[in-house]
């Protein structure tokens, strides 16, 4: 079965093309199209459970998969599209098929009005394709064609409605930000194929410790540079701006892509370079408080959001943000284990938060009346309406905010009792874990607030849409139920010893993590009295957080839109996001921009080389003929004086000369 | 077959081609004298008198099949594959230039056969010029072609511009010609001969006195003249302008060939001792000449005035091959000479078709939307500029490459990048013709209507357009001929210097 | 015999002609000019011929040819242009330049 | 198929034939009736390209000496003769050319409706002259082919082209011809320097080639005058500003014609003449320096250029220039990798270019404005062209998977070696080329659909899509198996870098000695 590894890739692949085709030849042939772009994810997700079996067996070695050689320049740079199926991989593998059959399947209902319905399935079975490229290259270069491919898919989906210029924009947004991390991964690949001349993960993980000096300036460089990278993907400061403009696209959209899947792949990349990162201490602590602040202050923006997919979207970076600063604390396993919980619970929360929005839309659409589906101002008291979607969210509502048992709770509990035991002997993973606390109240908070919105208190969209809000149907409904249900269990993947587990996930991925163990000093995971205080703590901050979030929501009635006074000091600056963006703008854009144009173009090309530097020899040329052609004024007296000058000159030269 | 050249008989048979066509000449002046007055007459002249080049191309055939060479010393005129090379150049060029003019001049209203007798008459000084191994055939050549010159350049007495242009001609003409002369007196006095091949044998003995300096440089004044090099060019674009556009292609091709033919005879037989001399005088030359010829060019509406210029900028092209003082570079003038003389040829017999009569000179506007009404001769045009441009696929090309590689063989890397500057330079003329006829569309309906172009003319210059792109892809029957001939000019000398 | 001084007088008479030609504006005038720089080059001719034998001799009297021509045909063409401007002044000649 | 072609002669005539068809087609062309004209145009195309393609299969990847060899002399007096080759290098180019050749003529086949014969037959006269180059391996040849090219080229822009035509043409051909004069004498006095040293005249490139350590003194002046031509028609900064202004204004034949052959023949020059005859002072420090230097410039300031472009041509061309510097970087980066890199990059953007000239050109058909801002929206009513649109643009932003990122990972990471910073300066343009196709992409097909004279445009006709078809293909198939192509190119590259090898100053090794700090 591992070495039909390709088969997962190839389906969706196969989706893509064919759905592509339907999209040009019949757009209308939508039960075709359903049938071909979930079926080629249940495929997927088939052969990925039939390889997850056999590495269960297995003993933890990695299968590599050969299928072509797509660079064979020389024999020191030879690349091949080879498959890397091993522990991390599988769980990938699984986590992408899975939640991605999931996800497609809510499609199949979310989007079934939408006239590009055939294009939408083509363009997510690539995105799935390109995914699982990214997760089982064998090496950075053919993880790179995944990389950036998802990166296209997420450009294509995010601006799915192109007709609104903002969407194009948020796409190409996204792009953008990603090529900025990708400049980094693209510089370190050079310079560890300039160092350790290869880029396979295998060679790099058994020869990068041979040449490259433990936390050397080159291997800090590359950490960084590849952890650049990750921070465009992924959604980390300075780069994760656009992440909340992706929301632009299809729910379903934003589930899979910004929030189960394409966005948590810089931590999978960290993970899989592990060594390199755990050579380089000094972009561990980077990576670590990077994380952190991320996670802080998206936490705080999400606070005054109103857009119910803005809020789940910082909150996506704020989540991205623990993963990171999990595997800058070198606990590979603890991010991968929040990343899979994560992708539970967050794409529980846009499913959810899918449905509502469906159901708001579908009200507007019956009702005649036109607003804003996604701003929670106008919604409230929907639990009547729709109680299953209340019910699920509810559930990853706990989740996210560490509330025990539920899948969230140990994953974060995890993370924040690595950073607190590498806070041990290093501040910055102190005050890392500090951020991490905050965070994770916030967490809590922020997300009462949004349940409280959407579906507590009286309906605030109109009397006219009430009538008209309905539940969504079950192919919606039921993976959010699947999803639930993963998000209220997902804990057991990894359960700590106190409530009875081994984390059997960080055992079970050893065999990938264990190469960067000779650098990296081993967690000495808190026991004890310790241990049951940190718990504890953690819970009593999810439970304030719900608290608060709830009362203060509630505590008296949500202004609509139109009723909402501008927000001044502190609101202000977190409802504008600390004006990151019109930072951005300012800064960077603008000046390119205006550089480009006026200094470059205009000045240099057009001016400079053009009129003054060819223009200039032109016309200087042109002058002087012109001048010639003065002197030529018809005179023969003139002549006949340039004519004697020339004698003179001339017999001067010749009697003057030495023979 | 030797030919002693001191005998009476010999001489006839070494100048048999000169006195065939002067000959013809009185034949033709003779008919031409009873036979003036209509424009038929003036057509039947003409056809007479392009038998005499047909009949002194014979001779010229002749000469160099019996293979004439010179029993001892030339005396008076060369016996040497150069001379045959340079009379089949210049007789073309009288040929090509009477076919020209066939019917053009009646369109212009000038009705006086005399005109193909004088055109016959400069072509033998012409030959003269060329074939000169003496300074006194040297002289009466000049003359003999400068004054017959003179007339033809005046020859439109109606159009004032014809006039002035003969008047300004004769004036500095007869101003050069007296340095010229000067030198000759000099160069007499330094040496005591007249005979190039002793004078350089006399030369390359002695040390250089000051006489013979300053016979050298006047010399050089005389020929700078001539070929119409700055700063004693001033005189050419006027009467290139002013003259009967036919005449103009006389002067531009067959003058200034015969020039440097004579240029480099002397050059080569009477002063390689003098090499360190006139180098950089001509370098100098060549460098100010390409320059100013190829600026001004720039600046000019004219299409006669513009290729007027460009004339003087080819004079310093081949100065650079003259230069080069080595066979290589006389094979390169030879070469040179031929892709400029025919390109010259052809481009002034399209543009004389184009000429209304009594109208104001042809200027590049004039051209616009040529192609559209004349395709033929626009693309005739457009060839003969690529070829002066010296582009690929063209003779002028391959004169070009010869004309570079003259001077880089002796090491000399200046003279070809300013050569190659200039060329650069005079796209910026050249093109805007191709564009004008090509690209641009008519300006009036009525444009382009009046063009007349004669039969034979057609001929000729299909000709000199087909012989540019055939000998611009396959040279090599030229390329031969001119290594070989041009090895000739010193080898003859070469004994009897080193003697 | 005299031959230094003869040179010399024809240089002086050559440089007078030249000087003649720049100076005047009359073509006629001109054109005398140029015939005494012809007949000051004849001179040195003649002088040259002590010392080297008949061959300057013979070039003079070609020269001598030479310019009668030359005159005919220079007259015609300045009678030519004083039809057309009613002036032989060389001021005035400048229809063609540029 | 290798023993078929072996069989048939093939390698005796091919190259003969490639360059004589389209000539011989000429006059044909000129007789005709002027209906007949595309068509006769068209046969000689697929004929071209049926007879190229079979190269290859005849050449032999693992022979890095030249092949095909013609040795007949021409002009003699002048060691002047019909020499042609190929090698790896040329091959691609080759073959590049004969694909785009039926793809240009039937792009015009509508488009162009004036003046049909002229504009076939230059077409075909075009074609030799661009073959000519490549497979030319006598310089005086590859001079006059160099040159000659730019009669049609100046016809075609000049004739078929848009409102500032005169201007384009007359620019871009002044820019070439004044490049390259130089190069003659350069040219030139190779011959005679190495003909009075050996005594044989010759233009034959591998005499020259062989002899070429006799030009050491004279090296730095003869690479300069051989480098204007070529940084001329590459092009790089700064003498890039003739491409824009052809680009913009040449008909879509033209453009692609430009992108796909003309500036190839460039940086081929480089690769071919420049470099390997006088490595000694081409690869020196500071000249390697400057002009890897002038590429990367070339790279960012032309992505950053094509960024506020607001002529959808102009943007191509410029993002040709930065294209090209990838080329430049890659040869002067002196590596194995970075040669193949730098051919892989001529290939590539040789497809995509083309592609987007052709989008462009198809766009131009139906609504006769280029200008970005008079779009908007289009993916609606034109799906297709959308579609073609945006994956020609991410393989020419080089996306992994598609054909533009091989040749540029490549140049990168094996020119990173001798210039880290520049390759970091370099790589930037990621950002950079995302930032101009994206934002074009999105002003003309996305956005809201704002001009309702934009409402007639049609999708791509079958025509259209089977003159686009075939790049999309090739570029997927060079994006994910570039194989094939690579060890075809893999000898001359590597012959490349043994001939340059010994001027290299120290050269970087992989695996570790490249920075302190490494073991």
């Amino acid at each position: 079965m591992t070495s039909l590894v390709w088969l997962t890739i190839l389906f969706p692949l196969l989706g893509a093309v064919i759905n592509g085709a339907i999209a040009i030849r019949r757009p209308e042939a939508k039960g075709l199209v359903s049938l071909v772009g979930v079926g080629a994810l249940l495929g997927s997700f088939a052969v990925a459970i039939g390889i997850f079996l056999e590495v269960l067996a297995g003993d933890g070695t990695a299968t590599r998969v050969l299928l072509w050689q797509w660079m064979p320049v020389t024999e020191r740079l030879s690349i091949d599209l080879t498959l890397q199926v091993d522990r991390l991989s599988t769980v990938m593998l699984l986590v992408i098929t899975g939640v991605g059959s999931l996800i497609h399947l809510f499609s199949v209902g979310y989007m079934k009005s939408d006239p590009g319905y055939a294009r939408y399935f083509a363009y997510l079975n690539l995105f799935v394709a390109f995914m699982l490229v990214l997760v089982l290259g064998a090496s950075l270069p053919v993880s790179f064609i995944g990389w950036e491919g998802v990166g296209l898919c997420s450009y294509l989906l995010i601006g799915f409605w192109y007709e609104v210029d903002a969407n194009s924009d948020a796409g190409k947004k996204a792009f953008l930000a990603n090529r900025i991390g990708d400049f980094g991964v693209l510089m370190a690949m050079f310079l560890l194929w300039w160092h350790v001349g290869t880029l396979d993960y295998d060679g790099l993980a058994r020869q990068a410790p041979e040449v490259l000096a433990y936390a050397g300036a080159p291997v800090t460089l590359i950490a960084l540079l590849l952890f650049l990278g990750c921070t465009g993907k992924s959604a980390q400061i300075p780069l994760f701006t656009w992440l909340p403009d992706a929301m632009a696209g299809p729910t379903p959209v934003s589930a899979l892509i910004h929030a189960a899947t394409m966005v948590t792949a810089g931590v999978f990349l960290v993970v899989r370079t592990g060594v390199i990162f755990s050579l380089a201490p000094v972009a561990m602590e980077v990576v670590a408080i990077t994380g952190a602040l991320t996670a802080f202050f998206a936490a705080t923006i999400a606070l005054r959001q109103n857009d119910i997919k803005k809020v789940l979207a910082y909150s996506t970076v704020s989540q991205l943000g623990y993963m990171f600063l999990a595997v800058g604390t070198g606990a590979w396993a603890a991010g991968i284990f929040h990343l899979v919980t994560h992708a539970f619970f967050k794409a529980l929360l846009f499913l959810g938060s899918g449905s509502v929005i469906h159901a708001m839309h579908h009200a507007q659409h019956a009702a005649h009346a036109h607003g804003d589906a996604q701003d929670m101002r106008l919604m409230g008291g929907l639990r009547r309406a729709m109680p299953w979607t209340f019910v699920l969210m509810g559930i990853a509502t706990l989740a996210i905010a560490g509330v025990p048992p539920l899948a969230g709770f140990w994953s974060k509990d995890e993370i924040l009792a690595a950073a607190f035991v590498r806070g041990g002997g290093n501040t910055i993973y102190l005050v890392a874990w500090g951020l991490g606390l905050l965070a994770a109240l916030m967490t809590a908070f922020y997300m009462a607030r949004l349940m409280a919105m959407t579906f507590f208190g009286r309906f605030r969209g109109g009397d006219t849409l009430e009538p008209h809000l309905h539940e969504a149907p079950a192919v919606m409904t039921g993976p959010l139920v699947v999803l639930g249900l993963l998000s209220i269990v997902g804990g057991v993947l990894n359960l700590p010893g106190f409530a009875g587990g081994s984390h059997y996930l960080a055992h079970w991925l050893e065999p990938v993590t264990d190469a960067t163990l000779p650098y990296l000093d081993r967690l000495e995971m808190p026991h004890g009295m310790t241990e049951l205080l940190l718990v504890g703590g953690a819970i009593t901050i999810a439970l304030v957080g719900l608290a608060l979030g709830m009362w203060t929501t509630l505590r008296r009635p949500v202004l609509t839109p139109a009723a909402t006074p501008a927000a001044t000091g502190l609101a202000r600056v977190l409802e504008g996001k600390y004006f990151i963006d019109e930072l951005y703008q300012k800064v960077f854009v603008g000046p390119t921009v205006w550089f480009s144009r006026r200094v470059l173009w205009q000045g240099i090309d057009q001016f400079l080389v053009d009129r003054m530097g060819v223009g200039g020899t032109a016309r200087v040329a042109k002058g002087l003929g012109w001048l010639g052609s003065r002197l030529q004024n018809g005179h023969v007296a003139l002549y006949l004086t340039l004519f004697v000058a020339g004698v003179v000159l001339l017999m001067r030269a010749v009697i003057g000369g030495a023979p | 077959m030797l030919i002693d050249l001191s005998s009476p008989g010999g001489a006839a048979l070494a100048l048999l081609p000169e006195i065939v066509l002067t000959g013809w000449a009185l034949v033709v002046l003779l008919v031409a004298s009873w036979r003036h007055r209509t424009a038929a007459d003036s057509r039947y002249v003409g056809i007479l008198s392009i038998v005499g080049y047909v009949l002194a191309v014979m001779a010229t055939g002749w000469l160099a099949w019996v293979g004439a060479r010179p029993e001892g010393l030339p005396l008076m005129v060369a016996l040497d594959g150069f001379r045959y090379a340079s009379h089949t150049l210049l007789l073309w060029i009288g040929g090509a230039v009477a076919v020209l003019s066939w019917r053009w001049l009646e369109r212009q209203g000038i009705i006086a056969p005399e005109y193909y007798v004088l055109l016959m008459l400069a072509t033998v000084g012409m030959m003269l010029l060329a074939g000169a191994a003496d300074m006194i055939t040297m002289f009466l050549g000049l003359e003999l072609m400068s004054i017959a010159v003179y007339v033809l350049t005046g020859y439109d007495r109606t159009r004032r511009a014809s006039a002035e242009a003969g008047l300004k001609y004769f004036l500095i003409g007869a101003f050069a010609s007296g340095f010229l002369l000067y030198g000759i007196a000099l160069l007499y006095g330094a040496t005591g001969h007249f005979n190039l091949v002793l004078i350089g044998a006399q030369l390359s003995a002695t040390e250089p006195t000051l006489m013979a300096k300053a016979g050298l440089g006047l010399l050089l004044v005389g020929f700078a003249f001539k070929v119409a090099a700055v700063p004693f060019h001033a005189w050419a674009p006027d009467v290139y302008e002013g003259a009967p556009t036919p005449v103009t292609a006389f002067m531009a091709a067959g003058v200034k060939a015969a020039a440097f033919f004579a240029l480099a005879r002397i050059l080569a037989e009477a002063f390689p001792g003098y090499v360190e001399l006139w180098r950089p005088v001509l370098a100098v030359l060549a460098v100010v000449t390409i320059l100013v010829g190829n600026l001004v060019a720039l600046a000019q509406q004219s299409m006669k005035r513009m290729l007027a210029y460009s004339a003087i900028a080819h004079a310093g092209y081949l100065l650079i091959a003259l230069w080069a003082h080595s066979d290589r570079g006389t094979a390169a003038v030879l070469i040179y000479l031929h892709a400029y003389v025919i390109t010259t040829i052809a481009a002034f017999g399209i543009l004389a078709s184009i000429e209304r009569a009594g109208a104001r000179t042809v200027l590049i506007s004039d051209l616009e939307g040529l192609y559209a009404a004349r395709p033929f001769a626009a693309m005739g045009l457009s060839v003969c500029m690529l070829s002066l441009l010296g582009f690929p696929g063209t003779f002028g090309f391959i004169g070009k490459w010869f004309l570079v590689a003259a001077p880089l063989a002796e090491g000399e890397l200046l003279l070809p990048i300013i050569a190659m500057i200039g060329s650069g330079i005079s796209i910026g003329y050249y093109l805007p013709v191709i564009l004008a006829m090509t690209l641009k569309p008519v300006r009036t309906r009525s444009a382009h209507q009046t063009i007349r172009f004669p039969v034979p003319a057609k001929i000729a210059v299909a000709i000199c357009v087909l012989a540019i792109l055939v000998l611009g892809v396959w040279p090599n029957a030229v390329l031969d001929f001119a290594t070989q001939e041009a090895v000739q000019l010193r080898r003859l000398a070469m004994p009897i210097l080193t003697r | 015999m005299l031959l230094g001084p003869s040179l010399a007088l024809s240089a002086v008479l050559f440089t007078l002609g030249v000087l003649g030609v720049l100076v005047r504006r009359n073509a006629i005038v001109v054109f005398m000019c140029v015939e005494l720089m012809l007949n000051a080059v004849n001179l040195s001719f003649v002088a040259l011929a002590q010392v080297h034998g008949l061959g300057g001799q013979v070039m003079v009297i070609f020269v001598m040819t030479v310019a009668a021509a030359e005159a005919a045909v220079g007259l015609a063409i300045i009678l030519a242009i004083f039809r057309h401007a009613q002036s032989v002044d060389l001021r005035q000649l400048t229809l063609l330049k540029g | 198929m290798t023993a078929f072609l072996a069989a048939i002669g093939y390698e005796q005539w091919i190259l003969h034939v490639l360059l004589g068809l389209p000539l011989l087609a000429i006059p044909m062309i000129l007789i005709m009736p002027v209906h007949r004209a595309r068509w006769i145009a068209l046969t000689v195309a697929l004929i071209e390209l049926v007879l190229g393609l079979g190269l290859w299969w005849a050449f032999d990847p693992a022979n890095p000496a030249m092949q095909f060899v013609t040795d007949v002399p021409w002009i003699g007096a002048f060691g002047v003769g019909y020499r042609l080759g190929i090698d790896g290098l040329s091959v691609m180019m080759v073959l590049l050319s004969v694909i785009t050749m039926p793809l240009v003529v039937w792009s015009s086949w509508r488009s162009v409706d004036t003046k049909q014969r002229g504009f076939y037959a230059l077409l075909l006269a075009l074609k030799t002259g661009m073959l000519g180059v490549f497979v030319a391996m006598d310089l005086f040849l590859f001079y006059v082919f160099w040159e000659l090219l730019l009669i049609p080229m100046y016809f075609l822009i000049g004739s078929w082209g848009s409102s500032n035509r005169l201007y384009a043409a007359t620019k871009f051909v002044i820019y070439t011809f004044v490049g390259s004069l130089l190069m003659l004498v350069a040219i030139v006095w190779m011959v005679m320097e190495v003909g009075r040293a050996t005594g044989t005249y010759s233009f034959a490139y591998e005499h020259l080639l062989a002899h070429a350590y006799l030009l050491e003194s004279s090296g730095p002046w003869l690479f300069v005058a051989f480098a204007l031509a070529f940084a001329v028609k590459v092009p790089i900064f700064p003498f890039h500003t003739w491409l824009p202004d052809a680009h913009t204004e040449a008909p879509t034949a033209g453009s692609v014609d430009l992108a796909v052959i003309l500036l190839k023949m460039g940086t081929y020059g480089f690769l071919r003449f420049a470099v390997p005859f006088f490595p000694g002072f081409a690869l020196s420090e500071s000249v390697g320096l400057v002009m890897a230097g002038l590429a990367v410039i070339g790279i960012v300031y032309a992505a950053l250029v094509a960024m506020v472009q607001p002529d959808l041509k102009r943007l191509v061309a410029y993002s040709s220039v930065s294209h090209l510097g990838f080329v430049i970087l890659g040869i002067w980066g002196s590596t194995v990798e970075s040669v193949q890199g730098a051919i892989m990059v001529m290939i590539s953007h040789g497809l995509s270019t083309g592609a987007l000239f052709f989008i462009i050109g198809m766009l131009y058909e139906r609504r006769h404005t280029r200008k970005i801002s008079d779009f908007g929206g289009l993916a609606r009513v034109a799906p297709l062209m959308a579609t073609a649109f945006v994956i020609t643009a991410f393989s020419s932003i080089g996306l992994p998977g598609l054909n533009g990122f091989v040749g540029e990972f490549l140049v990168l990471i094996g020119a990173f070696g001798r210039y880290p910073w520049l390759v970091a300066g370099a790589t930037t343009v990621v950002v950079f080329s995302a930032a101009y196709l994206l934002w074009a992409t999105q002003r003309v097909f996305f956005n809201r659909f704002t001009n309702p004279l934009n409402e007639g445009i049609g999708d791509l006709n079958m025509r259209e899509i089977a003159v686009l078809a075939p790049l999309l293909l090739g570029m997927v198939w060079i994006g994910l198996y570039p194989g094939p192509i690579l060890r075809r190119t893999e000898g001359a590259a590597r012959m490349y870098i043994e001939m340059v090898e010994p001027y290299l100053s120290e050269t970087p090794t992989v695996g570790g000695t490249m920075f302190r700090g490494g073991r």
